[in-house]
């Protein structure tokens, strides 16, 4: 099992009860860690929409992540 | 000034406007993103906008050099407003320059729909009976 | 402050953006109209507008009008600056205010559009060798 | 003949050298002072367009203009 360290803003941080999770996951590819975490949390399916970012860029679900490299949740974004 | 920013005080509208202004310019066309009072018919009381700033300041780097390659832009400069927002105060400045009026109108126009899309910030909406993460919910 | 006005002096732009900011608006739209520093490709030294003044008034309110019946506006505002106008200056400032964004937008390019063919004010370039009429001859 | 006081801006008052003259023409009508400008100061003809305004509005060519009216020469306006 893979482990990743996740950073969440917004609702996810909310939905997640912190600013941080560390997350298992058979190969930390972006749609394990999101199956987990939608496992764990289920309000996560709730959300208008989930995006995942890699360091500071965005990335689809078949990203591996890297070792060390921290996973960003992206809920629905609302600036403006 | 940066291109691209993010501020806890007030956006500097008029320096933002300098900004952008070149010799060349003829016509500057700016977008002031501002609290509303209301939405939904329900009063918002204030904001609250949070961002991952590392990847926003990108996204909205991205934002002008794409801009810039759409359009014959002569600058373009995007400022958006952290934490805590009175009603009636900007929440978000973009301001384009070009010759000719038509570029900075349609580049104003993307860049705000694109920041709406791709920018990871957060907006929480304060009611007098609770609060809300704006659009998180279908 | 008027929704519409003829200056001799700097227009003020920050005020003319408070002036269409209200607390129910979620978007303001401005246009800003500088004088550049060249047009063909020969350099401008400044520029000189005269108005018709009672009728340019009339016409500015008409665009006013007609936009506040096209667009869901809240307010807006369209200020020309009259006389000698150096580089870099603002000649006409347009702001449009609204609940959502796209409104603005529309209007202010409409307001600019119609302003450019139908408000009696004419504008003169001063070059180092001479100073003609804009848009006088085909 | 109908005498009207006629009033020039921008590069119509450069045409007439001056910024009010007194025209006449049969009837008062827009478009015989149009032909009377025309005859007069050939140079109306090279213009972009040569709009009237009566008082603070526009009128076409078959408008006539009454007693006292002021007539406005606009040639091409470049406002903004």
């Amino acid at each position: 099992m893979i482990t990743t360290e996740i950073i969440a803003f917004g609702i996810a941080k909310d939905i997640l009860k912190q600013k941080k999770i560390l997350c298992q996951s058979p190969s930390g590819k972006i749609s394990e860690i999101r199956q987990k975490l939608i496992a764990d949390y289920p309000e996560f399916e709730r959300l208008s929409s989930l995006k995942f970012a890699v360091e500071t860029r965005y990335v689809s679900d078949d990203y591996v992540v890297k070792s060390r490299e921290i996973v960003v949740l992206i809920p629905p974004v609302s600036g403006g | 000034m940066d291109a691209v920013a993010l501020h806890t005080t007030a956006l500097p509208t008029t320096a933002i406007e300098a900004f952008v202004s070149t010799p060349t310019s003829g016509g500057i066309v700016i977008f002031v993103g501002t609290v509303r009072n209301q939405t939904r018919n329900k009063a918002v009381q204030h904001l609250f906008f949070e961002a991952y700033q590392p990847m926003a300041l990108s996204e909205m780097k991205k934002i002008v050099e794409a801009a810039k390659t759409q359009w014959p832009l002569h600058k373009i400069a995007i400022h958006h407003r952290l934490g805590n927002v009175a009603i009636g105060e900007a929440a978000v400045v973009i301001a384009c320059s070009s010759a000719h009026r038509q570029a900075a109108f349609e580049a104003c126009a993307y860049a705000i729909n694109t920041l709406k899309e791709t920018v990871p910030i957060w907006k929480k909406e304060f009611f007098e009976d609770g609060e809300v993460w704006v659009a998180a919910h279908p």
